[in-house]
């Protein structure tokens, strides 16, 4: 047998609780958090940082944040674009009205910020459901993007109406700005993933996230067993409003650097985070992470592939590009309806069992 | 008890099939049994023995639940069906109820009732007449014909549920727990449907239940179901007698039936597997 | 009298004509949800798709043309014949007869009886390789696309209503014809819904993929002859805007139009779909003409959303959607 | 070696006008490597990499190819330009966005590696209204002028120019923003209709642009008093309406057509030889013209700046100073087999932002072609360079740049 | 065994407080005042009307049951009860005083837990998430420390676990625990919802047909632990079921409905013998 979990033999509580109990996962992904804070910094280059891991990284965040919403309390949302403005504009107005103020806590800020604005946008979902709340939701998404176009404060008045990031420092180091470097941008955005998914997997292991999979699950008979509705919805939309702003403000301020938002943040990223979610696997952290991985690698392996690779030209490279993801998304369901996250189970479920078929 | 109309031609026969859900999880390890032409089967066990698996690989539906017969065969009239779709089962007059009601929530009960003739192509008035049947036999439905069934008690949507099968006017009826919910009262009443269909119409059943005593009673010839295999069967009266299907299944120990107060031990270990 | 109360007039006569028009590409969401439960992400693609399918048989064009040339150094451009309007019609119905008949092959059949959620995340699949798969068939250029409908303003109801109020009312001709168009699919379908025993069997196969199938409802054909309807739906809605338009990408942007409509009238609603789409077209129209200068305009993407929004606050079904069960 | 990377868009919304802009791109290098072998005797390398007009790809494609050694980017895209403004300014690489972008760019005191020649968004809107002027003997005081825009960051750049320019002529500004993606402008033409101001100016992109054209035939708007910046003036945006776009305006800031020395060169070095990029079936179109001409623009620079630095293989800071130190006169253009396909200009230190001429072309709807109505217009200078000294000295503030030239 | 004798007069009105006068019932177990009262309900959907003007109290520590034909409305008075329906007449008394408007999960914080007949349970959880959720009323920790996991919000999950487990325990399920419920069969599924209705340490558990389709074997499993909790925990139980034998062998005091009206309410012995009830529901007397 190549993979074990023999047995239940834990004696305590707290180590059945834990994140990963067998101990070969528990390994593994130690040396991916090893590796990734120790090594890969010194390894990265721009090409790098900027065209995989910042997007990998940032997107990862947003989809930790939609999956609280969706994956665990079951509420569809396609606001996630408007959200990662409110995120960046409200980095941006702080990083530029309190420039001496640390961008850590200016992030951190910003997606207290979106926190409050995705609970009013939430409160519809008392009422409506399922598809209806999805389509509702773009409400959220057409008119904040609508008023941050429209209202010449949220850009400062800046003659263009695009927003761009001053460069800001942490502890001496560049974390904004152009000059920046490869390793540092890198690991800021890295540590607030991980701690996003450390919270996330915090809050969804203990009973906040009960109450979400309840009302995820079968939201009146969640209520009758003693769930507020009104408290797990909402308080669900905060913390998923929250990892979706910071990484709208990690998107804005330290990805992109200049921003317009009707481009940034349009319906298509709120589609993409989606989609991230649902092939990685709802209602899973690690699925989060593999939907980010897949939809912000895969394009660029693809081409890299075709046109690099194989030389082809670059439209019909392209074109392919988006057959090749849309049927993987079909094979992927047909073999896994579950996601990715679900898929890796089912395998490792079959490895356990290996070299018998059942 | 009732060998009216019976005969020893056999209309299904499952072969030692295995299944597997989700590729993974074993559930049925070799079942075979088969149902006679015109009898009524009755398949029996406890929770998770796997009766609703064997139904739905019969009538096809284990596919739509990542199920698969991965081993055996199962023919009907003689002939492989495994391949076939849920919908030429139906066209091949076997039709089944599944268990947990499945009603169609958001159609009234009657459109519920007539979606159960789809396959049917003998004209309106024939639906109607079997509808007109239907309601005879429930008139609760009658009362509640134009409300949705989604709004419906349990029982009256278990009624839904059968009533949708017998529309079908099918030759074999796979029936999973029709007594489930329903008044002490309705039960007699369905299994004398079943029977009245049986001796009448020539109706063959299979039929998967929890409520051993009834279902005995109204059988022909049992099969008992403990975690996917067979572990016993034989003609209805003959299992009625056998002492530890009384034991376990009727409820009944030498002194004749116990009260459900005085069970102190839970859960005793059958003697077959022992 | 007063001017305003006319334009405002004019300004409501187009929005119905504009609320037609989401209607069209609605109807398509609503079929298909109907018949399976499932949300068609794709949707506007396959009428974009459908759009481009019919042009490029109209122009005679060589489907894969670029690939063609690029992998055998060929120099196609063109059969170098020109079909009929009406007989390209026919021949993209075909194709997308066709397509509804693999997706339902290569997808849908796999995915019977899962949650929601996972057809929606298939249809977006479908929507990607679409999209590609458009754009690879017959090039990215934008189409002119002619088949003959009338456009621009009616003269007769301009000069009418112009002796009538001193004031012309701007009706667009194509708008006219569309109302006509949607009137007709409206009825057919509502028609076919409700008196069709296959109509039944639709609504059925969308609550309860297992039940229906227990009942010898085939899911195959079912779906088949929902996506194929789904897909005529798509390429009349792909030919009403884009003769707007021309035929492009964008073309498949406008299910985002389509969205509130469905909203408001019901995932589920066939009337509710023409229904929902007059009061978001006038509401929104309404709206900027009478509040849009006060805010800077370009209001109409997001009012309509809001405009559901509110509605759904009080309606959670939509206005003609089925029912949400709420029973334990 | 020399690497111009190509950022194009053959995918996405707006495919349609990328895929003409990238083939005369790469065919024009592809000229100048077949006929001249390269330049200077160094072989260009294009190389091109697929953006969609999104600007994440387009971070991407910066970022794998400037590894490689680019030396000039032209990102086609105003999320990817300003996105690239500061970054490609800290990597030391320069930046043509020709003719779209950052307006204030124009001045090379703050924007050292940005260059916007030959004419910007204000150039636009003053030349628009300048020709308006000649149209109406000088006098447009008690005219309205609508602007209908692409509500965006890029529609909205006319707006300041315009405002300024109707205090200074005394015309009436009406504004009109159209949503993204802009299929739906009835509420827009119905009060153009009300209104009926004397002109109609617009700032529009993408499916928009169709939908306009065809809803003013649809009222019967006059064409000829309806004016496009020249994002709007391509054969795509008037083709769809078909008859009813005849006498639709846009601005250009080069020549339209085929009729030049330069089309022979290619039909004999690149088209015939089979070497042609895309689908060949672009020739001669606007929008491929507008990509021949930031082609021959970059070569004409990268010539400069081998001629400055004494050395052929330039690398991007060469390039620069290339760009900064460009001229374009009649001479030259015709020699290039160019004669009057642009404007004349000359670029320095102070201005990145060339002569600020454009000319007003006609869709002629009969024989399908845009026809020159006008010689090259200047901007009106002395309202622009106003505002763009304070646009710019506003970002220079912002990003602590010190102005200066070197 | 039979539960204590039912007088019209002793139904309702007294308060809990006051009225001590415990019953023994002949296995020995104590008898309470009225715990739940309701006071002439009366239930309607649009035409439909669901329940008629039915009075009926139940007692603390007793086994209440509830039968009748389908449809009769059984089903609805439980959801009256828990608050997910709202009587359009008629009072609820809970405890002695009356309970005014509430939303169900205020209901459920009151002490009232349920299992329901078409099973509701959370299906996307593993057995040991869903019966955590029963314990969602007693666990207080706030956002901020779940978030961290700091001492407190540990604490309180290991101390509610070890409950949970308990209870496992009890109703033998230790082996599923980890399993997707979706995954279990029927019968299983039944008894982990009961298992959730216990997590939560209700003083009134309401079961709304927790023996339809299991047999006789299960039966047996499952009244021995409605027996065990009753005896064991005092909880009172209000139950809904078809099984005659069950009934009559558990409960002690029985309500019969039919068409949403009470047709009778008294001992088993007393139900059993009513011609009305013989009539409506039972069809030939059980023995
Ligand atoms: N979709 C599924 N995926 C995985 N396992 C399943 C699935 N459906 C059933 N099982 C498993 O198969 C076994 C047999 O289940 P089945 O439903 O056939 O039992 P049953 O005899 O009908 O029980 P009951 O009387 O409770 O209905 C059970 O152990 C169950 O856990
Ligand atoms: N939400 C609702 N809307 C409309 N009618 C309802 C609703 N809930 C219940 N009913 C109707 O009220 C009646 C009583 O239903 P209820 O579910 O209480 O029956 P029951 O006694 O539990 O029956 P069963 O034993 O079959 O479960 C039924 O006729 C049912 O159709
Ligand atoms: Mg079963
Ligand atoms: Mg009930």
């Amino acid at each position: 047998m190549l993979y074990r979990e023999a047995g239940d033999f834990k004696t305590s509580y707290e180590a059945d609780g834990q994140t990963f109990p067998i101990r070969l996962d528990r390994r593994g992904y130690y040396a991916i958090l090893v590796m990734a804070l120790a090594v890969v910094p010194f390894v990265l280059n721009d090409y790098w940082v900027n065209a995989v891991f910042l997007p990998f990284l940032i997107y990862a965040i947003a989809a930790l944040g939609l999956n609280i919403l969706t994956g665990y309390c079951g509420q569809v949302s396609l606001g996630t674009g408007g959200f990662m403005a409110v995120g960046a504009y409200s980095v941006y107005k702080l990083m530029t009205a309190f420039p001496e103020i640390s961008i850590a806590i200016h992030v951190v800020l910003a997606g207290l910020i979106t926190a409050l604005v995705g609970v009013l946008f939430g409160l519809p979902s008392l009422r409506i459901k399922g598809f209806y709340l999805a389509v509702a939701t773009l409400a959220a998404q057409f008119f904040l993007v609508w008023l941050f176009n429209r209202v010449p404060w949220f850009y400062n008045y800046s003659a263009s109406g695009q927003i761009s990031a001053p460069e800001r420092t942490l502890l001496g180091y560049r974390i904004t700005g152009p000059e920046t470097q490869a390793w540092a941008v890198y690991l800021f955005c890295l540590v607030f993933l991980v701690a996003s998914a450390w919270i996330a997997r915090n809050l969804t292991r203990g009973s906040v996230g009960r109450k979400w999979m309840a009302i995820r699950d079968m939201d009146i008979a969640a209520e009758i067993i003693g769930v507020n509705p009104l408290t797990a919805k909402l308080s669900a939309f905060a913390v998923s409003s929250f990892f979706v702003g910071i990484s709208g403000a990690l998107f804005f301020a330290v990805y992109l650097g200049a921003v317009e938002v009707g481009e940034a943040f349009g319906i298509n990223k709120s589609f993409l985070v989606l989609f991230m979610i649902i092939i990685g696997g709802l209602g899973s952290i690690f699925g989060s992470f593999a939907g980010a991985a897949f939809m912000v690698l895969m394009p660029v392996f693809l081409k890299n592939v075709l046109v690099g690779g194989l030389g082809w030209p670059t439209d019909l490279a392209a074109h392919l590009e988006f057959m090749i993801v849309g049927a993987l998304i079909i094979l992927f369901l047909v073999l896994e309806p579950h996601g990715l996250a679900q898929l890796w189970r089912m395998t490792k479920e079959k490895l356990r069992l290996w070299p018998f078929p059942h | 008890m009732l060998d009216a109309g019976r005969t020893e031609e056999t209309l299904l026969e499952v072969k030692n099939i295995e299944v597997i859900y989700n590729s993974v999880i074993l559930v049925l390890k070799g079942v075979s049994l088969s149902v006679p032409r015109g009898g009524i089967t009755a398949l029996l066990g406890g929770n998770g023995a796997g009766k609703t698996t064997t139904l739905k690989a019969i009538s096809n539906l284990l596919r739509s639940e990542r199920g698969m017969v991965t081993k055996g065969s199962i023919l009907h009239r003689g002939e492989r069906i495994q391949d076939l779709n849920p919908s030429d089962m139906v066209k091949r007059g076997v039709v089944q109820v599944m268990e947990g009601r499945h009603c169609f929530e958001h159609l009234t009960v009657e459109e519920n009732l007539l979606t159960g003739a789809y396959t049917r192509s003998d004209g309106r008035a024939k639906i109607d007449a079997d509808l007109e049947m239907v309601y005879a036999y429930f008139p609760r439905l009658k009362e509640r014909r134009r409300s949705q069934a989604g709004y419906t008690s349990g029982g009256e949507q278990q009624m839904v549920a059968i009533g949708r099968a017998m529309m079908a006017r099918p030759e074999t009826i796979l029936l999973d727990e029709p007594s489930m919910g329903l008044a002490p009262q309705l039960v007699e009443e369905i299994f004398g449907i079943v029977k009245s269909l049986n001796e009448n119409e020539g109706v063959s059943f299979l039929l998967a239940e929890q409520n051993t005593n009834v279902a005995l009673r109204f059988a022909h010839h049992g099969y008992i179901l403990e975690s996917g295999r067979v572990v016993m069967d034989g003609a209805a009266a003959d299992l009625r007698e056998n002492p530890d299907v009384k034991e376990f299944y009727l409820g009944m120990s030498d002194e004749g039936r116990k009260s459900f107060r005085d069970v102190r031990s839970y859960r005793r270990r059958k003697r077959w597997l022992s | 009298m007063p001017d305003q109360l006319l334009f405002a007039i004019e300004v409501t006569l187009n929005g119905l004509m504009a609320g037609v028009l989401y209607a069209l590409v609605a109807l398509g969401f609503v079929l298909i949800f109907k018949a399976s439960g499932i949300f068609n992400y794709a949707q506007g693609v396959m009428a974009l798709f459908a759009a481009l399918t019919l042009v490029g048989i109209m122009e005679g064009q060589v489907p894969f043309e670029h690939l063609i040339n690029v992998t055998f150094g060929t120099e196609i451009h063109g059969f170098g014949w020109e079909v009929p309007a009406l007989l390209a019609i026919l021949l993209t119905m075909v194709v997308m007869v066709l397509f509804a008949w693999a997706v339902n092959w290569i997808v849908l059949r796999h995915l019977v009886n899962q949650e929601p959620i996972i057809l929606f995340m298939a249809t977006i699949g479908l929507a990607y390789f679409l999209e590609g798969l458009g754009d690879m068939m017959w090039g990215s250029d934008i189409k002119t696309l002619d088949v003959g409908l009338p456009q621009g303003i009616n003269t007769w109801i301009d000069e009418t209503t112009f002796n009538a109020f001193g004031y012309g009312f701007f009706i667009d001709n194509l708008d006219l014809v569309a109302t006509l168009i949607a009137i007709l699919l409206v009825a057919a379908l509502v028609a076919f819904s409700q008196y069709t025993k296959q109509g039944r069997a639709l609504r059925a196969v969308a609550d309860d993929h297992q039940a229906a199938l227990s009942v010898g409802i085939s899911l195959n054909f079912i779906w088949v002859l929902t996506w194929s309807i789904a897909g005529f739906v798509a390429l009349v809605a792909g030919i009403m805007w884009g003769a707007k338009s021309g035929v492009q990408f964008s073309l498949s942007l406008i299910a985002l139009k389509a969205l509130p409509v469905l909203m408001l009238g019901g995932f589920t609603s066939i009337p509710g779909a023409i229904v929902g789409g007059l009061i978001i077209g006038v509401g929104e129209k309404l709206f900027e003409f009478l509040i849009g200068p006060l805010v800077g305009g370009a209001t109409e993407n997001w009012f309509a959303y809001v405009l559901a929004l509110i509605f759904l606050v009080f309606r959670p079904q939509g206005l003609f959607g089925e029912k949400i069960i709420e029973r334990v | 070696e020399l690497v111009f990377p190509s950022l194009s868009y053959r995918t996405g919304p707006y495919a349609a006008n990328g895929i003409p802009f990238a083939d005369g791109y790469a065919d024009y290098l592809t000229l100048v490597n077949e006929r001249d072998g390269g330049i200077g005797g160094e072989k260009i390398n294009m190389i091109e990499c697929e953006t969609g007009y999104n600007t994440e790809k387009g971070v991407e494609c910066y970022e794998s190819t400037k590894s490689q050694g680019a030396l000039v980017y032209q990102p086609l895209s105003t999320g990817i330009t300003y996105q690239l403004i500061p970054k490609a300014t800290a990597d030391g690489i320069p930046i043509h966005s020709l003719g779209y972008g950052r307006t204030s760019a124009k001045n090379g005191k703050v924007f050292s590696h940005v260059f916007n020649y030959p004419a910007n968004y204000w150039d636009g809107a003053s030349i628009a209204v300048k020709h308006l002027l000649d149209e109406n003997g000088g006098d447009l005081s008690s005219k309205t002028i609508a602007l209908i825009y692409h509500n965006s960051a890029y529609g909205k750049e006319p707006i300041r120019t315009l405002e300024e320019l109707s205090e200074k002529h005394n015309f009436d500004l009406t504004l009109l923003p159209v949503d993204h993606p802009g299929q739906e402008q009835k509420s827009q033409w119905l009060q153009i209709r009300r209104e009926k101001p004397d002109y109609v100016l617009m700032w529009g992109w993408g499916v928009m642009n169709q939908v306009a054209i065809q809803e003013a035939a649809n009222i019967r708007y006059p064409m000829d008093q309806f004016i496009g910046i020249w994002w709007s003036g391509s054969e795509n945006d008037v083709k769809p309406a078909g008859k009813a776009a005849d006498g639709y305006k846009a601005l250009n800031f080069h020549a339209p057509g085929d009729d030049f020395a330069v089309y022979d060169a290619l039909e004999e070095h690149v088209w015939s030889a089979g070497k042609g990029a895309g689908a060949g079936d672009q020739k001669g179109t606007v929008l491929y013209n507008r990509g021949l001409y930031a082609a021959m623009l970059a070569v004409e620079a990268a010539r400069k700046a081998q001629e400055i630095h004494g050395t052929m293989q330039i690398d991007a800071s060469m390039m620069r100073d290339g760009l900064e130190q460009l001229s374009m006169t009649e001479a030259k253009m015709e020699e290039l087999g160019l004669k009057d396909f642009g404007p004349t200009f000359e670029a320095s230190c102070e201005n990145h932002g060339g002569s600020g001429k454009a000319a007003v072309n006609q869709w002629d709807a009969e024989s399908g072609t845009w026809e020159v109505i006008t010689d090259y217009i200047q901007s009106d200078q002395e309202v622009l360079d106003a505002l763009i000294e304070e646009d710019s000295a506003a970002y220079a503030a912002e990003n602590n740049i010190e102005q200066s030239c070197s | 065994m039979t539960g204590p004798g039912m007088s019209a007069g002793a139904r309702g009105r007294s308060d809990v407080r006051d009225s001590l006068d415990h019953e023994v019932t002949a296995d020995g177990r104590k008898i309470g005042g009225v715990l739940m009262d309701m006071r002439s309900i009366t239930l309607r959907f649009g035409g439909v009307e669901a329940i008629k003007n039915i009075s009926f109290d139940i007692r603390e520590g007793e086994i209440r049951a509830i039968i009748g034909p389908n449809g009769a409305g059984k089903s609805s008075m439980l959801n009256v009860i828990s608050g997910f329906y709202v009587p359009q007449e008629g009072e609820v008394w809970f405890r002695g005083s009356r309970r005014p408007p509430m939303k169900p999960y205020q209901v459920a914080r009151q002490g009232i837990a349920r299992t329901f007949q078409n099973i509701a349970l959370f299906e996307g959880m593993s057995v040991l998430d869903n019966v955590m959720t029963g314990r969602l009323t007693q666990m207080k920790t706030g956002m901020a420390a779940q978030a961290l996991w700091w001492g407190k919000a540990q604490r309180e999950e290991v101390e509610n676990r070890a409950r949970v487990e308990q209870i496992i325990d009890f109703l033998e399920i230790q082996h599923i625990r980890k399993t997707p419920v979706g995954r279990l069969p029927y019968g299983l599924k039944k008894r982990v919802e009961l298992a959730r209705a216990l997590a939560a340490d209700p003083m009134l558990l309401l079961l709304d047909e927790p023996m339809a389709g299991m047999n006789v074997e299960e039966k047996e499993d499952m009244s021995r632990f409605i027996l065990d909790v009753n005896d064991e925990f005092g909880t009172t139980i209000a139950l809904i079921e078809h099984d005659m034998g069950v009934v009559m062998d558990l409960s002690d005091r029985v309500v019969v409905m039919d068409y949403g009206r009470k047709i009778g309410d008294g001992t088993p012995a007393e139900v059993r013998s009513n011609q009305d009830v013989i009539d409506a529901y039972l069809g030939v007397s059980h023995d």
